[in-house]
């Protein structure tokens, strides 16, 4: 059994379209968020999937991001604070043939949520989970958030923070995360690519979305994201190419005696010395050198898939274990059950 | 061999005996009470046992801290509880004689295994002389037995070392209080071989040990006679021992195949609600998914997930997690999904006395969540009564699609008694439709109610049509959509509590025994049903009236309490806690209700409810 | 310019006011709204506001779910409310109008702002047709006011842009109320100065707006008159304005240097008691620490670890917070140290209505916590009173070494209201030695308790010979040490339980508002204070007799709480939840105590209690 | 201010010995846990570093581990299963003079309280966490934990479990963790060469203990821990040395190109190309990737410290922010405050 492609039982392909998609509600976030984009991303993805609107649950938690589901003509649970991935799981195992996906913000999933995330990575739930990184809390209006840089002046923090920040695909390959992405909301093509990714893949898929909040923390990633800084400032990884940037392609990614990743002028070590990404490597030190290359999204900054490894889904391997219990043991009969400690009749 | 038969000395009739076996942890205690309830259960007796674990760290050997007990009660008639006191004491070191002798009453046996009452363990268990020279024993009947030697001897010939010989000293124990109460042996010899079937020196060990204690008890000049305690007529049927943590188990199994829903069990470990997630397990081939959750909250909101994808959702637990659910149940009272919390309570507060029984948190239960969050609560109220307290927590969950807390305790849970087995397909049909067409023109709306129960559609992922999303947010009265509205709020508060309050109508009126129309009330629920039904009958045997009536339905109440407790001019609530059902029948009923409270981390016993009753009708 | 002398026509005096300022988020009613109340506190009324935040998320432009409003009331004499009903309405668009008009009655002034009843706007509000002309707002007294062309035509001479001087219009709006209503304008101007100092384009154009309103009311010939509130007769002292939540954060900072201790405020940001979290995070230099943990439960381990460690510790939340730090509070009750849970209540259950007022958390704060641990429970009755209330809580967690649950909510967190100063150096001290020496021998006992507080002592790490180990675990009376006694299980819950319930004699005695000897008791506690007072004076003005009493302390009750209730023919208890006091009385002094309850995220108004009280007189 | 050292007030230094950091309370575990001998190394360690009884304070969370504090003849707070970062967070912070160490297991620290953890390590509090990894649940006799192996057959699991485990030096790394070390119960030196390293280091420093737990999951580490195994089977990470190891130091670890550290016969590669151990980088990708070479301890195991960095304690940072204050504001005055908004005099 296959853990949900949530292609659904008729097999017939109809083609579906955005508004499929689209609930009736209206979009209620501040104008010019980036979860606008984010969610259109998402919408425009779902047609070609081929997955049924009735086979698709968006489950969240709270926050601005969390807000998503009501958006989706899909089935939805906008849960509590921080739990999204916790719910989720109970619906993707309860019901693997499904198509389950968990919005929330960097508040939501890395600060109350953050225990709930890091064991649906290592358990390998099949959930595409979406984290909208604004690095602020929005909702509340304006505290920051556990990928805040330090010194960040906030409500709460006047003076400014003193918490170093999660570098959250760091976290999540520290998490044995079997797929770890990251993209951002100026770039629909990319954001796409990698939410098709996610949900090709078989188990947990991580995907953070760079989101601007342009209310409480306005051009956080300007340095990265500006037109005309990203050539210079995103690092586009592919699978099997070599790691490479710039407006000409004349920066790249090296490897030192230290494992470490570190960004050169390809013409002073040339082309063979780059480094060949490999989403696939068991090993997940390469996706975490490339995690450490931008502590802060301010200098050259790795988007796309990190890391696209096989493991066996939770759903799936739990399915298993219910075959194999009825080929082993026949299906449960209740009354044997009862009769499984010695019994004795009274007349 | 057929022991009983070559007993010379003639058997006294005994119409019960309340026996307590008491050991280091590592003694066995617990596995040889456990063959004695069975024995006797076979055998036909009626029954109750209380095992008392010692605390949860494991405490050096031969301490205090380290004694572990296993009490049952055995009888010729119908038994409730596991006995106030014993009347026969089994200690295997001095620190299980100190920490069990104040519970005896002077008379009672004592079988003590002298062998270990040596300086360090004498030291170790805090006794500053020896008790068996003491004279502080005289009160009792001390029967000192060397267990241990005598064990030890009696397996030489098989080659035992003796280090290993020792640890066979509680089948000793075992085979002399078989003979003690003339219980059959065979069916014995049979599990020690099945169980050790794969170390046959082991088994063959144990074996010889038993047979040296039945014969010790045969050959000794110790003991005047053995005693017996004939079978109880129970009514008709089937039976089997059960513990309440194996009962609520397969209480909810039988209820997901009565409500033809898969079941979905999310938890965290924690004692003494751990044995029910390793029972369910198990029980894989019944398609029965268990998940080991990171924390409570996490195996609350698995659960909710799983109900909403349409599963018969449980999360188990204990108080300090049924405080993590907190935030979490709300969410399910607000989502109106069917979903079952079982707390099986402990002593508390905090960490508290994890392994202890207690029943302090039943106002928890009825008020831990903020806002105005009502939930259906069930009570069981014996070991055995697990199977249908569980049942009925998932008729209401799913026809009122509520959560639903179940509430046990340590003492139920680890409790067993003998338990007729009910027949598997008279189980009614519980199962409730899901959703499956637009409800309101070609709309679906999540929240539009049935009229008469007042439950929302549960329409589940995967039906077409029905696409909709739930939250925690307050909701537009049948729409589901999001609302601030003022009056709309107002409404839903009343609507969610009218909906729990309407259960009444579809529970029973409450069972009062009161064959003698007395004037005085004793009023019960969980885990004190047992001692509250004894001291009842003790009251009645002296010729005193007095009615009884427990309840299972602790929210709503069933609909005449209020009217049965005006009928009374005393009314008595006997609970382990500092009287929280108290509170809430005063609160609902301005009933002067009487609070009789122990907060001592074990059941009543019957004498204490009696005595109080004696006393208040007295007053 | 001082402008009231310019006025030419005579203004009317009037002893109060209600106005509400309603328009879309992004439209600065908030704003105007403290503008206006700044003002009339300086001239010296008494006064009272509601701020009635949009939900959580930021609603599209022009939507009714969009909609900010502000209600102030102003009056000549004593106010403890604002206001039922508003007597002016500002609607800045269509969906202001629409949200806010069912709350007017019938003559009440409509000041709109028509140059925003255009199509598009009354679309998303929701309106078939325009309000203004099918004659549905013929009850009222509608002014129509092109507010946004005047504003921008006032601020084109400055060279502002249109789209920006259209958002200087709730500064026409501000000067038109303040016309009106004859306020000073020098202060309002020097404010907006100093407000917008780097921005002096936005400082005239705003000014500039201000001075477009003032000038309009005084020009147009829509306006009769203006009105005049004169100053109220407030007893003496220095005033300030405060809102609730800054006044419990300055309540906590007087507490911590009552008590001679540092304060350790860790909370996680949630609606609506962020705002202490970012107030206390200001006062660095009062040495105050502050955390925004990851989560409520850290907030409340951080505040256990500050406690333990000799700080004032505080953690602060709203309902789905103390949901979360159950467990954490009752190991804070079994550890026995001081620390002081904030819960500024909100809309339940779960997410609930999240920016609304709600009083539904007092059963939880009484009993959310599994096995038997009691917190005492101190509530804010007025934005003012969270000072004295946070003090008080802390009075009591330190003198007792217990968690304190303070409960406020989100109307008196938001609201504001005339404060006359404490003073600060004659705060008492509410100081606690640190123990420091053995208590027992040459041992220290970490809970050898006081004879009179039953409060155990107070040793903080870096004492020497002091070192001790405290848990959640069952403690033996005395010494501390792990204990699984039965019968010192039973004795510690007594013990903690006694403690709390010892409170009582610590507290003053119910205040009775009862000067003619009344029949019918009206009990209330928390925010609804001020709108039951109201509702009394209104009784008592209709020529009948009623008292009130106000609770500050849920938990203990005052001592004498039993004895008032049963003077009483009638007890009434209005509570913005569905009878959660009246459960609590009712159980404690089986008093028919009727519950008057509302749910809808609003405070009361006077009225709903009033009428109330009056259809109880008749029966 | 430095955070904790906790030397005391006095500045008198008075020699104390083990027995003045034993409680007079009966130590309670089962005999032969591994618990003891980890006890016996902190008590040890103790009077070693000059620190004061009365200036420690133990603080941990439910489970066998965590009845260590009892033994501690210090201050100490047995608090709830998966608090104890967060008691300890509120000591350390309320009171930087104390020296604050955290006790925990497996479950405590990686299950219910993973969350507290990470943001303990993000935020670096001064604390010395100790974990003592059993991997399984001891004191609920016998569930699996969040660090047993996959397919791990326990009560809760009898078909065998399905998550995939953590690895607790890559997620304490993931969480940018400023210290982290892994040790054994058994080598008390060891051990107490961490402990001490652990006691030096300024902010928050994660030590994992593999302890053996006799009862529920005896012998695990056998593979790695047996007298005879570990030559073989146990990398001794020494900073500024090549990672080798093996009876004769014929086995070492390289880098590959892909930044993963490598198993090799130094023979092979030569010793030059072994990788030198350096705990100060400030990329912890050389630190990961050494925790990468054993996903499970039945292969050659790193153990030693494998990242001590320097970063701003967060106490430290917070009392900073105090002092600056006052110097900037003046000391708090009450008065003042409240008069932070206009007032007005009724007469
Ligand atoms: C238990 C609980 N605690 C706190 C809150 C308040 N709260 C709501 S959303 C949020 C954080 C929002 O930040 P993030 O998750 O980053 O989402 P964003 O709004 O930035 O998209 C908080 C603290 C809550 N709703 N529930
Ligand atoms: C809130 C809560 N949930 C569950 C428990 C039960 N519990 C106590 S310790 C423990 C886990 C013990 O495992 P670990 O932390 O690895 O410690 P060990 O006993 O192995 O040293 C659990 C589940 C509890 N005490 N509190
Ligand atoms: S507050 Fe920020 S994140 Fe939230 S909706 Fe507005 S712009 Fe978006
Ligand atoms: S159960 Fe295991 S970890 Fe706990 S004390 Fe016993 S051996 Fe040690
Ligand atoms: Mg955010
Ligand atoms: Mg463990």
């Amino acid at each position: 059994m296959t853990d949900g492609n949530g292609n659904g039982a008729g097999g017939v392909a109809v083609k579906l379209a955005r508004k499929d998609f689209q609930s009736d509600q209206e979009v209620r976030w501040c104008p010019g968020c980036g979860d606008y984009g984010i969610l259109t991303a998402i919408q425009l993805l779902l047609p070609e999937t081929g997955v049924l609107p009735e086979n698709l649950v968006f489950v969240s938690g709270i926050g601005c991001a969390a807000r998503l589901p009501y958006y989706m003509n899909t089935y939805g649970v906008h849960s509590i604070h921080g739990r999204a991935p916790a719910v989720a799981t109970g619906v993707a195992l309860a019901r693997p043939d499904l198509d389950v996906w968990v919005i929330g913000g960097d508040g939501d999933m890395l600060s109350i949520g953050g225990n709930h995330l890091i064991h649906a990575l290592r358990r390998n739930v099949n959930l595409k989970i979406l984290m909208f990184n604004n690095q602020i809390y929005g909702l509340t209006k304006g505290q920051y958030s556990p990928t805040s840089e330090v010194g960040k002046i906030t409500k709460s923090t006047p003076f400014g923070s003193l918490d170093h920040p999660f570098n959250p695909v760091s976290i999540a390959l520290g998490a044995e995360a079997s797929f770890v992405a990251r993209t951002h909301d100026m770039d629909r093509k990319h954001m796409t690519e990698m939410f098709r990714r996610a949900h090709e893949h078989q188990g947990a898929a991580f995907v953070e979305v760079y989101q601007n909040c342009n209310v409480f923390n306005d051009g956080a990633f300007d340095a990265i994201l500006n037109k005309d800084a990203r050539p210079d400032m995103l690092i586009d990884l592919k699978h099997g190419q070599p790691v490479r940037f710039g407006t000409d392609g004349q920066l790249g990614v090296t490897m030192n005696e230290f494992g470490e990743a570190k960004i050169v002028e390809v013409a002073d070590v040339g082309e063979d010395k780059l480094v060949v990404h490999d989403e696939t490597r068991a090993d997940p030190s390469l996706a975490f050198s490339l995690s450490r290359l931008a502590d802060h999204p301010d200098t050259p900054t790795p988007v796309g898939v990190f890391r696209a490894i096989d493991r066996p889904a939770y759903g799936a391997s739990m399915q298993q274990q219910l075959v194999a219990a009825v080929e082993r043991s026949g299906p449960g009969d209740l009354g044997a059950l009862l009769r499984s400690a010695p019994t004795w009749t009274v007349e | 061999m057929t022991v009983e038969a070559t007993s010379a000395r003639r058997a006294e009739t005994l119409p019960q005996v309340v026996i307590r076996f008491a050991g280091d942890s590592g003694d066995g205690m617990q596995l040889v009470g456990d063959r004695f309830t069975e024995l006797s259960a076979m055998f036909g007796n009626d029954l109750a046992t209380l095992p008392d674990f010692p605390a949860e760290i494991r405490a050096p050997a031969g301490t205090i801290a380290g004694v572990s007990a296993f009490q049952v009660h055995i009888s010729d008639h119908d038994i409730v509880t596991p006995g106030d006191t014993p009347n026969v004491l089994v200690a295997m070191n001095p620190a299980a004689l100190k920490a069990n002798l104040r519970d005896l009453a002077s008379g009672s046996t004592l079988l003590i295994n002298v062998d270990t009452f040596e300086q360090r363990n004498l030291d170790k268990a805090g006794y500053a002389q020896n008790p068996l020279h003491d004279g502080s024993l005289a009160a009792y009947r001390v029967y000192e037995v060397p267990m241990t030697s005598i064990t030890v001897e009696a397996t030489k010939p098989l080659g035992v070392k003796p280090r290993d010989a020792e640890r066979s000293k509680n089948f000793f124990a075992l085979g002399l209080i078989c003979w003690m109460y003339t219980r059959p042996t065979d069916p014995l010899v049979d599990w020690i071989k099945k169980r050790f079937a794969s170390r046959p020196e082991v088994f063959e060990a144990n074996v010889a040990a038993f047979r040296a204690g039945y014969n010790f008890g045969e050959t000794a000049e110790l003991f005047d006679h053995a005693f017996q305690i004939k079978p109880a007529p129970l009514s008709p049927g089937e039976y089997r021992q059960i513990t309440g943590n194996v009962a609520l188990s397969y209480g909810l199994v039988a209820a997901a195949q009565a409500a033809k829903l898969p079941l979905f069990y999310a938890s965290y470990p924690i004692t003494p609600a751990s044995d029910i997630l390793h029972e369910l397990s198990k029980l894989k081939n019944f398609g029965v998914k268990t998940l080991q959750a990171e924390d409570e909250i996490s195996a609350a909101g698995i659960a909710i997930g799983a109900a909403f994808a349409g599963n018969l959702a449980i999360t188990g637990t204990s108080g300090p997690g049924v405080d993590l659910k907190s935030e979490a149940l709300g969410l399910a009272v607000s989502l109106e999904l069917p979903m079952i919390v079982v707390d099986v309570q402990r002593g508390g507060p905090s960490t508290g006395l994890p392994t202890k029984t207690e029943q302090a948190d039943l106002l928890l239960a009825m008020y831990g969540r903020h806002g105005e969050a009502p939930m259906p609560i069930v009570a069981a109220s014996s070991p055995s009564d697990c199977f249908a307290a569980a049942f009925e927590a998932a008729r209401i969950a799913i026809k009122y699609r509520t959560p639903v807390m179940l509430l046990t305790d340590g003492y139920l849970a680890n409790g067993a008694e003998p338990w007729v087995l009910p027949d598997v397909d008279a189980l009614p049909d519980i199962s409730v439709p899901f959703a499956t067409e637009p409800n309101h023109g070609d709309e679906f709306w999540p929240y539009l109610r049935d009229p008469e129960t007042l439950a929302r559609p549960w329409a589940i992922p995967g039906t077409p049509g029905l696409m909709h999303r739930v939250g925690g947010i307050e909701k537009e009265d049948g729409t589901g959509n999001i609302s601030y509205d003022p009056d709309n709020h107002d409404r839903m508060t009343r609507l969610r509590a009218a909906k729990v309050a309407g259960i009444a109508n579809d529970i029973p009126l409450v069972d009062v025994d009161d064959p003698d129309r007395a004037e005085f009330l004793v009023l019960s629920w969980g885990g004190t049903w047992g001692a509250t039904t004894e001291a009842t009958r003790r009251i009645r045997a002296r010729g005193k009236n007095i009615a009884h009536a427990h309840l299972r339905h602790l929210n709503p109440f069933p609909r005449d309490l209020g009217e049965v407790l005006h009928r009374y001019a005393k009314v008595l609530v006997p609970e382990l806690n500092l009287g929280q059902l108290s509170k809430l029948v005063r609160a609902e009923f301005l009933v002067d209700a009487q609070s009789f409270t122990r907060v001592a981390g074990v059941p009543f016993h019957a004498a204490e409810i009696e005595n109080k009753i004696l006393e208040m009708m007295q007053s």
